[in-house]
C-alpha cells in the first residue's frame, strides 16, 4: 500500500489550461462494459478511452442511459453484480486494475480514489454516525487509532465547511440538509488523501444555491490539494464551470472530447450541438428551442455504425455503415476529438446560429 | 411605501394585491390573499422537547395575482413551498388562512366538480401522475364523461383531437402509460390536463424529471399551446433558464413567501431581493465559460448557508440568516411586498429592496449584467414574439 | 384547433423496450407461477373427481379390514376401522380445500374494504380501524382460532367466523399499506384535480393498483387457513365426523404411528402439497407483478 | 425519548381491546352460556352460583366493569376442573411456555440467519434457489404433523430425544425441549428467512454499501458494519409480527409434546369445557404477545435511529 506521495500539483485556475503534461494519472483505455439482462447483453460502455492528468477536472457528460456512470463505477470496480468489464484497462498511477482481485482494489480505493454520489441521502449508512462514517477510512487505510481518526474527521468536517463539527459528529445522517450530506460525502471522499475522486451527478439532487456551495467547495479542494476529479454529469454549465476539459457520451461510446470551452461552444458533433441547443439558458433566449429528435438508441442492438445516425440531421449513408471511432481534430486543442464523420456541418450550423435565424 | 412590520408568520398584506393585478389592468381570472398551508409534523410533545412549531408552515401567507392569459412563474428552492402554494391554488390541498379566488369568486374550500375543473395540474413526474392500470383513452374517457365535456358518441373524435393537440396521434388512445417514453408520457398528462377546458393550466416542474434533450420539446409545447389556446399559465420551476423562455412575470418564493415579484426581463435585469440576486449569480451558465468558471482565487458562494427548516422560521426577515446585506432591523421587522415607485408591477419584499442599501456594494453584481458573447443562440432582444 | 407537429416519434419503439417486454409477463413464462398452477390444478381435479377416482365410500367402516397395508385394492392401505385411507384422504382434501378457499373470501373482502378506507381517508377512521387491528393481532392466530371454534362449537360455521374475525386483519393491513403508497402517486392527486369522487378514485385508480399484494397474500394465507382447519380437525374442533378431513385422519393414525406411519405421513403430505403449489402461485404471482424482488 | 412514550401511549387502547375481547368470549357462546360450559347435567344450583360468579344477570357494562375489576386484583374466577383461583394455575404452567417460546426464538434464528446470508450473497445462484425453496414447502407443513414425524424418528426410533415432558435443570430443559423447540423454529424459519433474504438484498444494493466499497472497507468489517446492521431492522419486524404465530404455535406444540405449560392447559380445559381457564389462557397470550411486540418496536428503535425522530 502506497501512500499518497506523489507531487500534487495545484491547479492557477482554467487559464493554465491543464497542467503541464507528465502523463495521464489516469488512463482508461477502450472500456467495455457488459450487463447480461433478461431481453439480451446491455452494452452499457462500449469502447471508452479517457484520459486524465494529476489535478485536471474532466467533465463525463451524456444523458441518461449513455453509459457515463457505468464507466465511472467500473472506475471504481464496484459496478453491480450483473455488470462486467469485458475487455480494456484502467490504468492509475501505471497499475491495471482491471485485473485486480477485490481485496487488492479495496487497498486502493480510498487511498487512491474515491467517489461520490447523487443521493447523499442513500448513499450514507443510515444507522451510522456520520463521524465515524467519515473516520472510517483512516481507521482502514492510515491505520489510526479510533480518536487520531475520530481528529481526522473532525478536521475533515470543518475543512468541507460543516459548521459546529464536534457536535455533528454524533448526528446520523437523516438530521443533515442535502447539502450538509453531500459536504459528509465529500469528507469520506477526502479522507485518505486520493488522487482522484469520482463524482456522479453530485449536485444534480440539490438546489441551484447548494449546488452553487459544492461546485466551489469542489474547486477549492481541487486547487488546495491537487486532487483530480471525474465529474460525470447531463448539466452543460455545471461542466462550464468546473471542468477543464470535457467528454461528451452517447449511447456507451465516446462522441466528443477536448477542452470544455471549445466543445460546449464550438461543438463537432450534432449530439453535442443538440445537448447545446436543447438546454434552455438564462442568458439567451430563443423563440423555440430546438430540441434532438428520436429518442435514445437501444444498448442491446444498438445502430450500425454511428449510434447517433437515427437522430441526425447531418447524417450521411456513410454514418449508417462506416464505424466511426474519435478521431483527433486537426488544429485543435489537445485531445480535442470528435466521433462524427461530418463535423464541418457543425461548424456551419454552430456559425449560423451565432448570425442568428 | 416602506415596510411594515408584519406578524412573524402572519398573512402579508392585501394591498400588494393591487400591484399585482395592475399589471394587465384588469381583474385578475385568480388571486390568492394571505394564503398559508400548514402541515402537522410530529407530536405536539416533541415539538416542545425541541422547541419549535409543530406546524410546518410550507406556505405563510402569499398573495399572488394570475391575470388572464398571462404565463406567470413561480420560482424556487425545494422547501420553499412553491408545490404546495400550486396544490392549494388548484384545490387539491385545503388552505389554513386566507383566501382564494376565481373570477372575482371566493372559492369554497371544498371546490365543486365545475370549479374543481376550471384549473388543471400537470405534475412533475409523468412516471408517477399517470395511472398505469389506465389506458390514455380510458383515462380521458373518464374525465370526459364525469364533466360532460363532450356528448358521448364525440369522446372518441375529442380525445383524438387532444391527443393530436399535443402531438400524440390517435394510436396512443388504446396505450397504457408504459408504452410511452417519459416525454411522450408528460405529453398525455398535458392532454389529459386540457382534456377539461380548463382556464388556466398549473404546471408544477414538468420538464425537471426528463432528459435534457426532451425537455425542449415539452416547454416548446406548452409555449405554442398557450400562444394557441390562450391559456393561462403558473408555472413552477426551480430552474430559472426554463422560466425565462416561458413566462411573462416571475414569483419568486422563500421559505413560504413571495419575495419578488416582477415581469420576467426585469427581474432577470434588475432584481431587488438579495435572495433572488444569489439565485440569479448561483446558476451555472453555459455561455462563455471562461467568465464563469470557478477559481480558487473566486468569492464565497452566491448564497451562503441553508435555508432554515419550516419548523423554525427566523424572526423579522426570514432570508436575514442568509443575507449578506442584513441590518438589525431585518431582526425584527418582516418586511412586506412594496412595490417599485419607478415600476410599480415590480415587488419586492426586502427593507432595503428600492433604497440605497447600506452595504449594497458587499453584493455580488448581478451575474446577468455581463454582456453576453459568443454562443449558439439568439440574443435576448429577439426572445419576446407577443 | 390546428395540430403541431412534433419530432418525436408516437410510440416509441426504445420506450416499450424499457418497460416490460409483454411476452416476459406471460404466466406460462414464469415457471413457478405456471408449476403452481398445474400442481394445484391436479390437486383440485383429484379432489373433485375422488368419486371417479376410488370406488370406495370415505365413510363406509368395514372393521374385518381394519389396518391393512397398501395394496393393489387399497393404495394406501386401511384406517382401525377399515375405511380407504386413499379415499379418505381425496375426501378430506375436498373438505379442507373448500372450506380453505371459502373461508379466505370473507376476510378478503372486508379487508380490502377496511383497509382502503383506513388508507386513503387517514384522520380518526385510520387510527380506530388500527387500533381494532392491533387488538386482533394481539392474540396469536392458533390461540384465538381455537378459543373462538371452543366457545362456538365445533363445526363448519364456527370456523367461518373463527377465520373471518381473525383473518380480515391480515388484508386490512396490507391493503391500508399499499394504499397509503400508492396515495401518493401524483396520479391520484390528478383524479382528484380531475373532480372525480373519493369512491370512483378508491375503486377505479387505487384497488386495482394494490389488489394484487392482496391476491398474492391470499395465497399463503389459504395455505394457513388450511392448516387451521387441520389442526383444528386434529384437536377434534374441525368438521365433525365422520365427514372425512385430513387433520382427524392424522390424529386417528397417530396411535399406530410405529406401525403403519403411512396413516399419519400421508395426510400430512398432502397437505404440504397444497401449500406447496399454493405458495408457488404466490411467488409467481409476486414475480409477474414486482420482477426481480421475492 | 418520545417515540418510547408515545409507543407506551398506543399500549393503552390495545390492552384495553384484549381485555374486551376476552370479556366478550362468554357472550360469544350460544344460549345461555352457563348452561353450555356446565353441559346438560348440571344443578340448577350450579348455574345461578356461575351466573352470580360471571354477573351475567347484570347489565353488560358492569358486567365488564367486574370482570376488570377483578382483573385488576389478579383475579381470573375460578377453574371449574380444578376448583382453584385460573390465575394461580396459569401462573404455575407458564414457565415450561416461556421456555419453549425462547428456545424456539433462539434456534429459528440460527438456522434462518445463515440460510439467509447463503442464499442472498450469491442471489440466483443453485444454493439461492435452494434457500428460496425451503419457505415454499416449510409454509404447508402442520406443526402438529411436524412434531409427530419428528417424535416418530428422533425419538421413538432412534432415542435421541425423550418422546414428551419438559426436563429438570437447565440442561435438562434443553435437551427435553429441543425437539418442540425444532417443530415452532421449523413453523417460523419460512417466515425468517424470506424476510431476512429480502431485506439483505435491498441492503446489498443500497447506494452506501457501494459508498463503503468506494472507502475500501474490507469484507468482513463491509458485512458486520454495514450489511448486518441494516438488514436485522426490517427482519426484526417481521419477527415481531410473527412473533403471535410463534406463541400460538406453542399451544399446538405443547400438546404434542406433552409439556406442562399453559398452551396444554389450554387445550385439556377445552377438553374439560374449563372456560375461565381457557379464558384466562386467552388473556395471558394476548398479554405476551403485546409485550413481545413492544419489545421488538423498543429493539427497533433502538437498532434505527430514524426511528427515535418523528420526521
Amino acid at each position: 500500500m502506497t501512500g499518497p506521495d506523489m507531487t500534487k500539483r495545484g491547479t492557477a485556475g482554467p487559464a493554465a489550461a491543464g497542467p503541464a503534461v507528465a502523463g495521464p494519472m489516469l488512463e482508461v483505455s477502450d472500456l467495455h462494459v457488459q450487463i447480461a439482462a433478461r431481453h439480451g447483453t446491455v452494452r452499457a460502455v462500449d469502447g471508452v478511452s479517457l484520459e486524465v492528468a494529476g489535478g485536471e477536472a474532466l467533465g463525463l457528460v451524456g444523458e441518461s442511459g449513455s453509459g457515463k456512470s457505468m464507466t465511472l463505477r467500473a472506475i471504481l470496480g464496484v459496478l453491480p453484480p450483473e455488470a462486467r468489464i469485458t475487455s480494456g484497462q484502467i490504468v492509475l498511477d501505471g497499475v491495471d486494475l482491471v485485473p485486480l482481485s477485490n481485496s487488492d482494489l479495496n487497498h486502493i480505493r480510498g487511498p487512491k480514489m474515491s467517489m461520490v454520489f447523487q443521493e447523499p441521502m442513500s448513499a450514507l449508512n443510515p444507522v451510522m454516525r456520520v463521524g465515524h462514517q467519515i473516520a472510517e477510512g483512516p481507521r482502514v487505510h492510515m491505520g489510526y487509532s479510533r480518536s487520531k481518526a475520530a481528529e481526522r474527521a473532525l478536521e475533515l468536517m470543518r475543512r468541507v465547511g460543516i459548521p459546529d463539527p464536534e457536535r455533528r459528529f454524533r448526528a446520523y445522517p437523516h438530521e443533515f440538509s442535502g447539502g450538509m450530506r453531500q459536504r459528509v460525502m465529500i469528507a469520506i471522499a477526502l479522507s485518505c488523501d486520493p488522487e482522484i475522486i469520482l463524482c456522479d451527478e453530485p449536485t444534480t439532487a440539490l438546489d441551484v444555491t447548494i449546488q452553487d456551495q459544492i461546485l466551489r467547495l469542489l474547486a477549492r479542494l481541487c486547487a488546495d490539494s491537487g486532487v483530480s476529479l471525474i465529474f460525470v454529469t447531463h448539466d452543460l454549465p455545471v461542466v462550464a464551470q468546473l471542468c477543464q476539459r470535457v467528454a461528451v457520451m452517447y449511447g456507451g461510446q465516446l462522441v466528443e472530447t477536448g477542452d470544455v470551452r471549445e466543445v460546449l461552444l464550438d461543438p463537432r458533433h450534432p449530439y453535442t450541438l443538440g445537448l447545446v441547443r436543447s438546454a434552455p439558458d438564462v442568458e439567451y433566449v430563443r423563440n423555440s428551442l430546438v430540441a434532438i429528435p428520436g429518442s435514445p438508441p437501444s444498448l442491446v442492438t444498438p445502430p450500425s455504425g454511428c449510434r447517433f445516425h437515427p437522430r441526425c440531421e447531418f447524417a450521411e449513408e456513410d454514418c449508417k455503415v462506416q464505424p466511426t471511432p474519435l478521431r483527433e481534430l486537426p488544429g485543435g486543442s489537445r485531445s480535442r476529438a470528435t466521433a462524427c464523420l461530418h463535423y464541418e456541418r457543425c461548424q456551419d450550423a454552430v456559425a449560423a446560429d451565432r448570425v442568428g435565424p | 411605501m416602506t415596510a411594515a412590520a408584519g406578524q412573524p408568520g402572519g398573512p402579508g398584506t392585501g394591498a400588494a394585491l393591487d400591484g399585482a393585478a395592475g399589471v394587465t389592468g384588469t381583474a385578475p381570472l385568480l388571486s390568492a390573499a394571505g394564503v398559508a398551508v400548514s402541515f402537522a409534523v410530529g407530536s405536539a410533545l416533541a415539538a416542545r422537547v425541541r422547541q419549535q412549531q409543530r406546524l410546518l408552515r410550507a406556505v405563510d401567507g402569499v398573495d399572488l395575482a394570475l391575470a388572464r392569459g398571462e404565463a406567470l412563474a413561480l420560482v424556487g428552492e425545494s422547501g420553499s413551498g412553491k408545490s404546495t402554494l400550486a396544490l392549494a391554488l388548484a384545490g387539491l390541498r385545503s388552505v389554513d388562512q386566507g383566501e382564494i379566488r376565481f373570477d372575482g369568486r371566493v372559492l369554497p374550500t371544498r371546490r365543486s366538480r365545475a370549479d374543481q375543473r376550471r384549473i388543471q395540474m400537470v405534475f412533475q413526474d409523468p412516471y408517477s401522475s399517470l395511472n398505469p392500470r389506465l389506458t390514455v383513452g380510458g383515462m380521458l374517457r373518464e374525465l370526459l364523461r364525469v364533466h360532460h365535456i363532450v356528448p358521448s358518441g364525440e369522446v372518441e373524435a375529442y380525445s383524438t383531437e387532444l391527443l393530436t393537440l399535443v402531438g400524440l396521434g390517435p394510436d396512443a388512445l388504446p396505450a397504457y402509460p408504459r408504452q410511452f417514453s417519459g416525454g411522450q408520457r408528460q405529453r398525455v398528462a398535458i392532454a389529459r390536463a386540457l382534456a377539461l377546458r380548463p382556464d388556466i393550466l398549473v404546471a408544477d416542474e414538468p420538464v425537471s424529471a426528463l432528459d435534457v434533450s426532451v425537455q425542449a420539446t415539452i416547454l416548446n409545447l406548452l409555449r405554442d399551446l398557450r400562444g394557441e389556446l390562450g391559456l393561462t399559465l403558473l408555472l413552477i420551476s426551480h430552474n430559472l433558464a426554463v422560466v425565462r423562455h416561458l413566462c411573462d412575470r416571475v414569483a419568486v418564493m422563500y421559505l413560504g413567501r413571495i419575495v419578488e415579484v416582477a415581469p420576467t426581463e426585469q427581474l432577470f435585469s434588475n432584481p431587488r431581493h438579495p435572495y433572488t440576486k444569489g439565485l440569479l449569480a448561483a446558476i451555472p451558465r453555459l455561455a462563455d465559460s471562461a467568465s464563469s468558471q470557478i477559481t480558487a482565487a473566486d468569492s464565497g458562494p452566491a448564497v451562503a448557508g441553508d435555508m432554515p427548516s419550516a419548523l423554525r422560521i427566523p424572526a423579522g426577515c426570514r432570508f436575514r440568516t442568509r443575507c449578506p446585506i442584513a441590518q438589525e432591523i431585518c431582526e425584527t421587522a418582516d418586511p412586506a411586498l412594496t412595490q417599485d415607485i419607478g415600476a410599480p408591477a415590480h415587488q419586492a419584499a426586502c427593507h432595503f429592496a428600492f433604497t440605497a442599501a447600506p452595504s449594497a456594494a458587499a453584493l455580488a453584481a448581478p451575474a446577468a449584467a455581463a454582456p453576453p458573447a459568443v454562443a449558439p443562440g439568439v440574443p435576448r432582444q429577439q426572445q419576446r414574439k407577443d | 384547433m390546428s395540430a403541431i407537429s412534433f419530432p418525436e416519434p408516437v410510440l416509441a419503439a426504445e420506450a416499450a423496450e424499457h418497460a416490460q417486454p409483454r411476452g416476459a409477463r406471460r404466466w406460462y413464462r414464469q415457471p413457478a407461477l405456471a408449476s403452481g398452477l398445474i400442481l394445484l390444478g391436479i390437486i383440485v381435479l383429484a379432489a373433485a373427481a375422488a368419486p371417479l377416482l376410488t370406488p370406495y365410500n370415505p365413510i363406509h367402516q368395514n372393521l374385518g379390514a381394519s389396518l391393512l397395508g397398501p395394496s393393489a385394492q387399497h393404495w394406501l392401505g386401511t384406517d382401525q376401522t377399515g375405511r380407504d385411507t386413499f379415499a379418505r384422504l381425496l375426501y378430506g382434501l375436498r373438505t379442507d380445500l373448500r372450506i380453505g378457499i371459502i373461508a379466505v373470501l370473507l376476510p378478503f373482502c372486508i379487508g380490502t374494504v377496511t383497509g382502503s378506507i383506513a388508507g386513503y381517508f387517514g384522520g380518526s377512521v385510520d387510527t380506530v380501524l388500527m387500533r381494532l387491528v392491533d387488538i386482533v393481532v394481539a392474540f396469536p392466530f392458533y390461540v384465538l382460532i381455537i378459543a373462538l371454534v371452543f366457545v362456538l362449537g365445533p363445526g363448519q360455521r364456527s370456523i367461518y367466523i373463527a377465520i373471518t374475525l381473525v383473518g380480515w386483519v391480515s388484508y386490512a393491513r396490507i391493503i391500508r399499506g399499499e394504499i397509503l403508497v400508492a396515495k401518493r402517486q401524483d396520479y391520484v392527486l390528478a383524479a382528484r384535480g380531475g373532480g372525480l369522487s373519493s369512491v370512483r378514485i378508491i375503486r377505479r385508480h387505487l384497488l386495482p393498483n394494490v389488489i394484487s399484494q392482496a391476491i398474492i397474500y391470499s395465497m399463503s394465507d389459504i395455505v394457513q387457513t388450511i392448516l387451521a382447519i387441520v389442526t383444528l380437525g386434529y384437536f377434534g374442533l374441525g368438521v365433525p365426523p365422520p365427514t372425512p378431513d385430513l387433520g382427524s385422519m392424522i390424529n386417528d393414525g397417530q396411535n399406530f404411528l410405529t406401525t403403519h406411519w403411512q396413516l399419519t405421513t400421508f395426510p400430512g403430505l398432502a397437505v404440504v402439497v397444497v401449500g406447496l403449489s399454493l405458495s408457488l402461485i404466490g411467488d409467481g404471482l409476486a414475480d409477474l407483478i414486482r420482477p426481480g424482488q421475492s | 425519548m418520545t417515540f418510547v412514550f408515545r409507543r407506551l401511549l398506543m399500549l393503552i387502547p390495545v390492552a384495553i381491546g384484549v381485555t374486551i375481547v376476552v370479556f366478550f368470549m362468554i357472550h360469544l357462546i350460544p344460549g345461555d352460556p352457563a348452561r353450555t360450559v356446565l353441559g346438560i347435567h348440571a344443578t340448577p344450583q350450579r348455574i345461578a352460583i356461575l351466573h352470580r360468579q360471571w354477573g351475567l344477570d347484570r347489565p353488560l357494562v358492569s358486567q365488564y366493569w367486574l370482570f376488570m375489576d377483578r382483573l385488576m386484583h389478579g383475579n381470573l374466577g375460578q377453574s371449574l376442573y380444578y376448583g382453584v383461583p385460573a390465575a394461580g394455575l396459569i401462573l404455575s404452567r407458564l414457565p415450561p411456555t416461556l421456555w419453549l417460546i425462547c428456545y424456539a426464538a433462539v434456534l429459528a434464528v440460527a438456522v434462518s440467519v445463515p440460510l439467509a446470508m447463503i442464499a442472498a450473497t450469491r442471489k440466483d445462484a443453485v444454493r439461492d434457489h435452494v434457500v428460496r425453496a425451503v419457505p415454499l414447502v416449510g409454509l404447508g407443513m402442520p406443526p402438529f404433523w411436524v412434531g409427530i414425524l419428528l417424535v416418530y424418528a428422533l425419538a421413538i426410533h432412534v432415542h435421541a430425544f425423550p418422546v414428551s415432558g419438559y426436563g429438570t435443570g437447565f440442561g435438562g430443559h434443553l435437551h427435553s425441549m429441543f425437539l418442540p423447540a425444532l417443530t415452532v423454529a421449523i413453523a417460523l424459519a419460512p417466515v425468517v428467512i424470506r424476510s431476512l433474504r429480502a431485506s439483505m438484498l435491498n441492503v446489498l444494493g443500497a447506494e452506501y454499501i457501494t459508498t463503503a466499497k468506494s472507502k475500501g472497507v474490507p469484507g468482513p468489517r463491509l458485512f458486520l458494519r454495514h450489511v448486518l446492521r441494516n438488514a436485522v431492522i426490517p427482519a426484526v419486524t417481521v419477527l415481531g409480527i410473527n412473533i403471535g404465530f410463534l406463541i400460538g404455535g406453542t399451544v399446538i406444540i405443547e400438546f404434542i409434546f406433552a409439556i406442562p405449560g399453559i398452551g396444554q392447559l389450554m387445550i385439556n380445559s377445552i377438553f374439560q369445557r374449563d372456560f375461565p381457564v381457557v379464558q384466562g389462557v386467552t388473556l395471558v397470550f394476548g398479554v405476551l404477545v403485546v409485550l413481545v411486540n413492544l419489545l421488538a418496536d423498543l429493539s427497533y428503535a433502538a437498532l434505527d435511529p430514524r426511528v427515535r425522530f418523528d420526521r
